[in-house]
């Protein structure tokens, strides 16, 4: 067994065991980190298939923002843990025969399948998976790109439309009423009338 | 590597819709509330500008650009007309809706047109990368809007239900790709294609192409993956309603097709049968699950898994004829869709939803055009001559019959006969009923033209279906 | 002056039209205007249908007052339908029992209608242009299109109109007969394929294998013996008569069941005539089911409406019977045909008379129904006491419907059952039971509701019919008893299109070697 | 070596454990997040497996796309998260069941 | 010729007229009116008819065959309206319009004080005279055309025609429950007889292709062996079915057993349609049609046996049921039925001239002893009970001996002109060879003892003895007026002389020419005939036979019962308790048709649609798959039970399945 199996399958052990915490652990802090954990695996197995940058970003950007976001709103919401996950193990079973099912079937259409190149293919030492990735990011996938500049777009928008909200009755500060008030607006002069001391 | 400027024009329209965007979306910052119809008018302009666009590079040919992955083709352009037609009809049904629940707001527009362009990338999607990104553009703007009411908790909750579902068919799509992509080395369609042709067939590319099945039968609404569509369609605000049941439902057509006639036209067998089996359980279960509904966006929402089933029917042929005949009925259902929903926005006012059947009780009495136009629509949905649902139907069902399957035709028109039964309910519930409320029916002008308009389309275009059925037939190279 | 309109196009449109016209007189007025206008435009249609009587080339069998006869005016261009009409001997008769219908209908709910007058005779001029859209078409996919059209106005008027369980019996009319319709639908689809054109013309002179003829058969017969309606399909008529309002029973009676049986010999006969053969044996068991089976069903009746209406399913059982019974005749008869003619002709003056007899029936229940709002026998009785007038009528049109010689109601029982005797004793002898039971069920009826001691105060309350009524029963009395003492006209119309659909229908339409094994 | 279907293995029991997560699952909506966070990992090795075995970087420039998309999906999934939790006080799964029928 | 031509179109539409005058606008013409228009439609029916005669039967122009207009032509077979007039036919149109003519004149006193009928402020009941007349008017209208049509269909017209007319005025005291229930029975019983009427003419049509008289008759001999085959295997003789089903037809107009059972309910018309139709007339369309297709029958021995036998049972049996009634019409009711069986029974024999002899004399003397009782009735206020009459001749002399002439005639008294026609039947069936002559001959010579017994018995109740009636109506007892009484002489002239005139031209003569075809063989008058000479010798050799011996002892059994203030019906029940039990319950015929074929149809209607229609078909059928719809609808709709996992475990079920679509194929 080479090092690069034995990385193989110990980084796959890692992966699929967190997979699993994941979607068993009652506490969704934990199956955050648990999924954080896969990430790592994942992206040390893209090393080995030498996909070098989208290794980085994986762990930049989902270990580095979106599972501190998942985070963050689990945080946030304040779920109460202890009422989750009763009846879980009613379940399982059923999972787990889905799961099984569907996992066999399409390993086993993989095991029989001929891909027709079963040796990567060898790459010089030249070779940057960064650059590559880069040149036809900018010029093939153009599009594609632009595209995905739209869809962030779109998520930002939602993601404000959503969730941005001026509740009627909230006090803050307008500044530049406050910058150009008068004296007028603020301060009214009454006229008291004198009583007579009975 | 050099970086060959691509061809531009064809992408036009989306270029526009795109800089549309960013000027609304900018614009509407600077607006008062009371003043933000311009964000709408300047909404419906940059449809009617797309649409002029569209219709200005319309062309018999065929054009690739961006290194392939873009198509412009006959059946793009006319889909993209369709589609803005469409959202133009529903941002108008919308208009008053909206301002009376204050969600009259830029973001609603901005995510419309979003949606559009989403659906304008797929429509014209020549590689499962662009296909996917235009899904996810459309998707992605689709679930912001379902939860845009956001003291809704339907609304909420459909939208939360709507996300889980749709990453999950999403992933599902992808792994579908990702194993296309194994297979054939390539994500670029002709090219799929044409590896598809040339080897065995593998168990693993049927399985792809069985993923695939699932993330477009979702975006369809097609049983077993329609679970979404009476919820949504339900909990959505109607305005949202109205957008996501019918123009997206083009650009899932336009993705089915890309997908499996233009990439895995090959593997016409198999999807053949996958095909079958969707359109029977989505014809069986729509319009057996129908009849149960006491709410009518949601009998709405299973009538249209039904006429997804007769639209799948057509495509099932895996002939021009039948692909055209599916078109022309995703064309018909979008204006019946929009008759239908509009129907129920036409009938709501603030703080009163009318989504309930008994809500439409005894129309006749407070309104006889409304009830009449509203029976054009059931009638056309319903299927029966000479409305223009009628011809959808008969064009797929000659085209079934012409690839040799009475049998499906029959089981087809059977399902038909059980679907008729809720929409002569609802007409049962319009004329044949008390009303519930006594005060006289008078909807707004714009809003009354606009559906009065939709209906009587409905049997204009039916006593004169030809030219429709011929532009399908031509984008089809008929 | 009239050979150079565009006869049949006329007509269809015009009612259609003109019911627009109706409907847009609004309910906002008293009706009077909707009244008149709908009054107008079925004599104007009416005055409009005669010429096709007397233009009519009783000679040929051919199609007449083809529209644009030298090239077909193109529809649907996709679809490759054509607007193409024309009428032979056995569509014209119908198309003037339509427009004759209507013109009754509209006189008979004169006043009774206070609901929404206007949508009430838009409907039914509307559903006249549909119905007489149906026999004048000669494109399949026309003919379909006018066929399921014309549910929709009777949906409404029994719907809106229509008694307590209205919503049941219209919604049970509807699906039932759309259930039937659609799989004509797939059947000519698929005819369409073969004969590469949705012309019924072209589509008789399609020959076809025997699987498929019997698959194209049962697909119609499906679609028209709803329509007819034939045992056991036929429980939606007795529902819908019974809600349905006067009007709306009449046209139901006297011309939406013609279409089933018009079907028969436009479609089923002349397109697959070799499944007609080898079922025919079911259809005239069908046929004489509705003789017997139901001539005892209407015997037990309690609601007047309802006896009438199974009373209709057992005459048209005659219809179906006389159009079927052709190659019983030839088998009985060694391979000749003759004496089919007779039992078809039979089955086609059978379709007008009971226009007339069954419509003035139900008119007749209609005048008792708008005075007392009960259809129960039991409420009835003595009747002639108070309404001698109207009970002459009745008696007269029970006596019609019980086959009366002299009367319409004879003349195609009489020709369906030589015509029976001639192809089987026992087929003559059930379908001669109708003398019996159908005397039994009329008269037993009119028994207890005319005749007698007055049961009740209100019934001692009725007032005799009015000018109106008297009209509208007058002119079908004179029409009933006209064809029954001279039915000569109509059958004159008739031959020369029977004989040729016999000549047709001889023929076997299978390929040659498949026909020989057949055989 | 490692052969191609060994990675294609783990993305499938990847895609399979997160697909059985999401119906498992009954309680917590985060989770179901999480589960097509896990989805769209294992058809990312998919992706790149076959990228690297058949040195095509397409592969790898659709796995960029999906991770943008994911994270854009992700904001919206908690951003809607946000909303429903703000409407209903509650992410519970067996929660969610006003629409039904 | 063509002058009869003319005439016979004038002697069918006259009475037509009438009726329809009468009938449209009896409200204003008013009863004189009514009246009026009617006598003068049917006098000029029987002037014409009589000069018809003259010239068809004295001065033997020939047989006229005329067709009127085309009714429809179907397949080139060409159905016409037409005038067959030959001898037979002229007599019947002379008979017929004659007692109509009578019949008319006596309802004018008849019907006078109709409205006492009808209960107060029945609108039916204000022109209900101008109504009966002009029933009676197209009774006779229906009638001519029967007798005159030349071919079946017309007769088959006629024929009904005429059960309309009979259903009309049976009915006419619509107020009553009885009189109601009696037209439907009639009318119901008739159609049986119909049903049978009707698939012989159909027989007849795929025989001949023709419904054309001359054609048929013409071509009956070529069809002398065919064969048709009714149930599988056996062949039978296609002139015994025609002949067999034609005469079903005949046994409910002509109401033989066991048709028979609406002719003594009819009773329940008014007196005057008594005995025009169920006397004299239109009860003996049956006959005359018989006679009219001789030529058919002449080819069936089979048939003529049925016919035979038929009579032979009737003759006899309903005469019993005469002795027991006590309703006077009632008496005269069975006494028709039983005659209506010699006549039969003479047609079995192939005497068919004997038949129509008998026929037309009946017609006088049977409409002599209806409208005799009628006036009776008159007198007695509507009370039709004998034992409440008695001692009637000394108030009612007119009535009184021409009701006499009336029995005598029925009974066969010799000179009387019912004696020549009973002898001559009752000779020919002696002569008969026909297998079933046997038991017709005893059963006719029965039935002239039960004949002489009920007429006489009958004659005395009503006419001798003692005074049974109450006293007001005893107050008021008077001979009838005389639009009664002259009807009654009118027609006890030909009771008496008819039979004298015709006897050796009508059976035993050539009277009817070619009218009636008889086969040699079978020609038993021209064998009896030769023992006949003359109609005194006839007479005379009357008093020597058989008949007239029994017939003397009925009378004189009548008589010493009558004398000891005995009543027969009394006797019976007294004496012979299980046949008066029998012949009281009219040998349970209604109740079996009551109970078993009205009350099995009903049960078998409700049945079917209770079962059948409401259960099955609606129930199961359409109901039923609404329901499993609707079932189906609402389990499916359980599926969406809301919960997100339920929908995504939905879509992997989905995926699964998909897989397994290519997995297991």
């Amino acid at each position: 067994m080479s090092f690069e199996q034995i990385l193989f399958y110990l980084f796959s052990t890692i992966l699929v065991l967190g997979a699993t915490a994941v979607v068993t652990v009652r506490n969704p802090v934990h199956a955050a980190m648990f999924l954080v954990l896969c990430f790592v695996t994942t992206s040390a197995l893209w090393l080995l298939l030498e996909a070098e940058f989208l290794a980085i970003t994986l762990v930049l950007v989902y270990v580095g923002a979106v599972m501190v976001l998942f985070l963050f709103v689990v945080m946030m919401l304040d779920i109460n843990i202890a009422r989750m996950r009763d009846g879980f193990a009613r379940y399982l079973p059923v999972g787990i025969v889905v799961a099984g099912v569907a996992i066999g079937t399409i390993v086993m259409a993989i095991w029989q399948t001929n891909f027709g190149h079963s040796d990567p293919v060898a790459r010089g030492a030249d070779y940057s998976n960064t650059r590559e990735l880069g040149e036809q990011l900018y010029t093939t996938y153009v599009y594609p790109f632009e595209l995905a500049s739209v869809v962030l777009l779109v998520a930002i928008v939602a993601a404000i439309a959503l969730t941005l909200r001026s509740r009627a009755g909230t006090r803050y500060q307008k500044i530049e009423e406050q910058v150009v008030v008068k004296k007028a607006d603020r301060l009214r002069i009454v006229q008291v009338e004198a009583e007579e001391r009975k | 590597m050099t970086f060959d400027m691509p061809n531009f024009v064809p992408a036009m329209p989306e270029i526009f819709v795109l800089g549309m965007v960013c000027l609304i979306l900018i614009l509407d910052l600077f607006l008062s509330d009371r003043s933000r119809v311009v964000t709408y008018l300047l909404s419906q302009a940059t449809l009617v500008g797309a649409f002029l666009l569209s219709f200005g590079l319309y062309s018999g040919e065929q054009v690739l650009t961006f290194s392939d992955s873009f198509i412009l083709d006959p059946m793009a352009s006319v889909l993209k007309m369709v589609v803005y037609a469409a959202v133009f009809m529903v941002l108008l049904y919308s208009r008053d809706y909206l301002r009376q629940r204050g969600m009259f707001r830029g973001e609603y527009f901005v995510l419309a047109l979003c949606g559009v362009l989403g659906m304008m990338v797929m429509i014209s999607a020549h590689s499962m990368l662009t296909l996917y990104m235009g899904l996810e553009l459309l998707s992605l703007s689709m679930y912001a809007m379902v939860a845009l009411q956001r003291d809704s908790a339907v609304a909420a909750e459909a939208a939360m239900k709507y996300f889980i579902l749709g990453a999950m068919a999403s992933a599902m799509l992808l792994y579908g790709m990702s194993m296309i992509y194994g297979v054939t080395g390539t994500l670029d369609l002709s090219e799929v294609s044409n590896s598809v042709a040339g080897q065995e067939r593998q168990l693993i590319l049927i399985f792809g192409l069985v993923f695939l099945m699932v993330g477009v039968a979702f975006k369809l609404g097609a049983v077993p993956f329609h679970m979404w569509v009476p919820d949504v369609y339900h909990g959505s605000p109607t305005a949202v309603t109205i957008y996501i049941s019918t123009a997206p439902k083009l650009a899932a057509f336009a993705m089915l097709m890309r997908l499996l006639v233009d990439g895995l036209g090959s593997l016409h067998a198999q999807w053949h049968d996958i095909l079958v089996l969707l359109s029977v359980l989505s014809l069986a279960i729509g319009n057996i699950v129908a009849i149960a509904q006491t709410n009518i966006k949601r009998m709405l929402a299973y009538s249209g898994i039904s006429h997804i089933g007769f639209l799948l029917l057509g495509v099932l042929t895996g002939a021009q004829e039948g692909y055209a005949a599916a078109m022309f009925y995703a064309i018909v259902y979008v204006i019946m869709g929009l008759g239908g929903f509009g129907m129920v926005i036409l009938m709501s006012r603030a703080g009163f939803e009318a989504d309930q059947l008994d809500d439409y009780k005894g129309l006749n009495q407070r309104s006889p055009w409304f009830a009449l136009m509203m029976m054009f629509l059931m009638f056309s949905m319903a299927g029966v001559p000479p409305f223009l649902g009628f011809w959808a139907k008969l064009s797929v069902l000659q085209a079934v019959v012409d690839a040799n399957m009475v049998w499906l035709a029959a089981v087809a028109v059977i399902f038909s006969v059980i679907g008729a039964f809720y929409y002569l309910r609802i007409v049962k519930l319009l004329y044949f009923d008390k009303p519930v409320i006594d005060e006289p029916f008078k909807p707004s002008f714009d809003l009354a033209a606009i559906f009065s308009a939709n209906a009587l389309a409905v049997i204009l275009i039916g006593l004169a279906p030809s030219s429709l059925m011929t532009i399908c037939k031509q984008t089809l190279g008929l | 002056m009239f050979a150079d309109l565009p006869l049949l196009s006329l007509l269809i449109w015009v009612p259609v039209i003109g019911g627009l016209l109706v409907l847009l007189t609004g309910s906002r007025s008293s009706g009077l205007e909707a009244r008149v206008l709908s009054l107008l435009v079925a004599l104007l249609t009416f005055v409009l249908s005669i010429p096709l009587y007397t233009g009519f080339d009783t000679a040929s069998h051919a199609m007449q007052f083809i529209n644009f006869a030298d090239a077909p005016v193109v529809w649907i261009e996709a679809f490759n339908i054509n607007y193409h009409l024309g009428v032979d001997g056995i569509s014209m008769p119908l198309i003037l029992l339509t427009t004759f219908t209507t013109v009754l209908v509209v006189i008979a709910g004169w006043e009774v209608i206070k609901y929404k007058p206007a949508q009430y005779m838009a409907a039914f001029l509307i559903m006249e242009g549909l119905m007489i859209g149906v026999f004048a078409s000669l494109d399949a996919m026309l003919f379909y299109v006018f066929w399921e059209a014309m549910l929709i106005p009777m949906f409404i008027v029994i719907g809106v109109w229509g008694g307590d369980n209205r919503v049941y019996a219209t919604i049970k009319f509807f699906l039932y007969t759309f259930l039937g319709s659609v799989f004509m639908l797939v059947a000519l689809i698929y005819l369409y394929f073969q004969s590469g054109s949705f012309s019924i013309l072209d589509m008789h002179m399609q020959p076809l294998g025997l699987t498929a003829q019997i698959w194209i058969f049962l697909a119609f017969l499906i679609a028209f013996a709803v329509k007819v309606p034939m045992w056991p399909v036929h429980t939606w008529l007795p529902d819908a008569h019974v809600q349905a309002p006067t009007g709306g029973s009449v046209i139901l009676a006297a011309i939406m069941l013609k279409l089933g049986a018009y079907g028969f010999l436009r479609f089923s006969l002349p397109i697959v005539p070799d499944a007609s053969h080898t079922l025919d044996w079911l259809m005239i068991g069908l046929s004489l089911i509705a003789v017997a089976y139901i001539g005892f069903v209407a015997l037990v009746q309690q609601d007047m409406k309802k006896l009438i209406a199974y009373s209709s399913i057992s005459h048209m059982g005659f219809v179906t019977l006389g159009f079927f019974i052709a190659w019983t005749i030839a088998e009985a008869n060694n391979g000749s045909m003759v004496g089919a003619a007779m039992g078809m002709e039979g089955g086609a003056v059978q379709m007008i008379s009971h226009g007339f007899v069954s419509g003035a029936m139900f008119l007749c229940v209609g005048v008792m129904y708008d005075r007392m709002h009960s259809r129960q026998i039991a409420d009835y009785g003595g009747v002639v006491h108070v309404m001698p007038k109207f009970t002459g009528f009745m008696v007269l049109f029970a006596m019609a419907n019980a086959g009366l010689p002299g009367t319409a109601g004879f003349v195609g029982e009489f020709m369906v059952i030589l015509s029976a005797f001639k192809a089987n004793f026992w087929i003559a002898f059930v379908a001669a039971t109708t003398l019996i039971l159908g005397a039994g069920y009329t008269l037993w009826m009119v028994k207890r509701v005319l005749f007698g001691e007055i049961t009740n105060d209100s019934v001692a309350a009725l007032e005799d019919i009015n000018k109106r009524e008297f009209l509208v029963l007058a002119t079908l009395a004179v029409m009933v008893l006209f064809f029954g003492l001279y039915p000569a006209p109509l059958l004159e119309v008739m031959d020369a299109t029977v004989r040729h659909l016999i000549e047709h229908i001889a023929v076997s339409k299978l390929p040659a070697s498949a026909f020989a094994g057949a055989m | 070596m490692i052969p191609l279907s060994y990675y294609l293995t783990v993305g499938a029991i990847l895609f399979g454990i997160s697909m059985a997560g999401i119906f498992i699952n009954r309680k917590n909506i985060i989770i179901l997040l999480m589960c097509i966070e896990l989805m769209l990992l294992a058809v990312n090795i998919n992706f790149i497996a076959f990228s690297h075995y058949m040195g095509d970087i397409a592969g790898q420039v659709f796995v960029f796309f999906i991770l943008t998309v994911a994270a854009a999906e992700a904001a919206i999934g908690l951003a809607i998260l946000v909303v429903l939790f703000r409407n209903k006080r509650t992410i519970n799964v067996d929660d969610l069941d006003t629409l039904k029928g | 010729m063509e002058q009869i031509y003319n005439y016979s179109l004038i002697i069918v539409l006259a009475p037509l007229i009438g009726a329809i005058i009468a009938g449209l606008f009896g409200g204003s013409i008013g009863r004189k009116g009514a009246h009026s228009v009617t006598i003068v439609g049917v006098a000029i029916a029987f002037i014409l008819s009589a000069i018809v005669f003259k010239g068809v039967v004295i001065d033997k122009v020939g047989t006229l065959n005329q067709t009127v207009y085309t009714w429809l032509v179907s397949e080139g077979i060409r159905f016409e309206v037409g005038f067959l007039i030959d001898e037979l036919t002229a007599m019947m149109m002379v008979v017929v319009t004659f007692v109509s003519l009578m019949v008319h004149l006596y309802t004018i006193g008849y019907m006078s004080h109709d409205e006492e009928n009808w209960p107060a402020g029945s609108k039916a009941g204000s022109n209900s005279y101008q109504r009966f007349f002009s029933y009676i008017s197209l009774f006779t209208f229906s009638m001519l055309m029967l007798v005159m049509a030349n071919n079946f269909m017309q007769l088959f017209f006629g024929w009904e025609a005429v059960g309309l007319v009979s259903y009309l005025l049976i009915g006419f005291w619509s107020v009553r429950e009885s009189a109601v229930y009696a037209n439907l029975k009639a009318f119901l019983v008739n159609r049986v007889g119909d049903f049978g009427f009707l698939l012989g003419i159909a027989a007849v049509l795929m025989t001949f292709n023709s419904l054309d008289y001359a054609d048929v008759f013409g071509a009956a001999t070529l069809h002398k062996d065919a064969t048709i085959s009714i149930f599988p295997g056996s062949e039978w003789s296609l002139m015994t079915v025609i002949g067999i089903l034609l005469f079903i037809g005949a046994m409910g107009k002509s109401a033989q057993v066991p048709l028979h059972v609406w002719l003594p309910d009819s009773m329940e018309g008014p007196t005057p349609i008594s005995a025009l139709i169920h006397a004299a007339t239109m009860v003996t369309a049956g006959i005359f049609m018989v006679a009219r297709m001789s030529p058919l029958y002449e080819l069936s021995e089979t048939a003529l046996s049925f016919i035979l036998v038929i009579g032979a049972i009737t003759a006899l049996f309903m005469g019993f049921l005469g002795l027991i009634q006590h309703d006077i019409k009632r008496v005269v009711a069975y006494s028709t039925l039983s005659q209506l069986g010699y006549m039969t029974v003479a047609l079995g024999a192939s005497a068919y001239a004997a038949g129509v002899f008998h026929l037309m004399t009946h017609a006088f003397f049977k409409a002599l002893l209806f409208l005799g009782a009628g006036s009776v009735i008159i007198a007695m206020h509507h009370k039709q009970d004998m034992r409440e009459m008695g001692g009637l001749r000394k108030y009612m002399p007119i009535t009184w001996i021409t009701s006499l002439i009336g029995s005598l005639a029925l009974i066969g008294t010799p000179f009387f002109a019912g004696f020549y026609s009973k002898d001559s039947i009752i000779m020919a069936v002696g002569a008969s060879s026909n297998p079933a002559a046997g038991f017709a001959y005893a059963a006719v010579v029965a039935g002239v003892f039960i004949t002489a017994l009920y007429s006489f018995r009958m004659y005395f109740m009503v006419f001798h003895g003692e005074e049974r009636m109450d006293h007001h109506t005893k107050e008021h007892l008077h001979e009838t007026p005389w639009v009664v009484t002259v009807p009654l002489v009118l027609l006890a002239i030909p009771s008496v002389v008819i039979g004298a005139i015709y006897v050796m031209d009508m059976p035993f003569g050539d009277f009817f020419g070619s009218a009636i075809y008889v086969a040699a063989e079978h020609d038993v008058l021209a064998e009896v005939g030769k023992g006949v000479h003359g109609w005194f010798g006839m007479a005379l050799h009357g008093f020597m036979t058989l008949p007239f011996w029994l017939a003397a002892g009925g009378v004189f059994t009548a008589w010493m019962l009558h004398r000891k203030g005995l009543d027969i019906a009394v006797v019976m029940q007294q004496r012979l308790g299980f046949i008066y039990k029998i012949l009281d319950n009219k040998y349970w015929a209604d109740e079996v048709y009551a109970n078993i074929f009205a009350a099995g149809g009903r049960g078998i209607g409700s049945g079917l649609w209770k079962v059948g229609d409401v259960a099955l078909i609606d129930g199961v059928m359409v109901n039923g798959s609404a329901r499993v719809v609707g079932m189906l609808s609402g389990l499916i709709r359980q599926v969406q039970n809301g919960l997100l996992y339920r929908y995504a475990f939905a879509m992997v079920f989905g995926l699964l399945l998909l897989f397994g679509l290519f997995l297991f194929r």
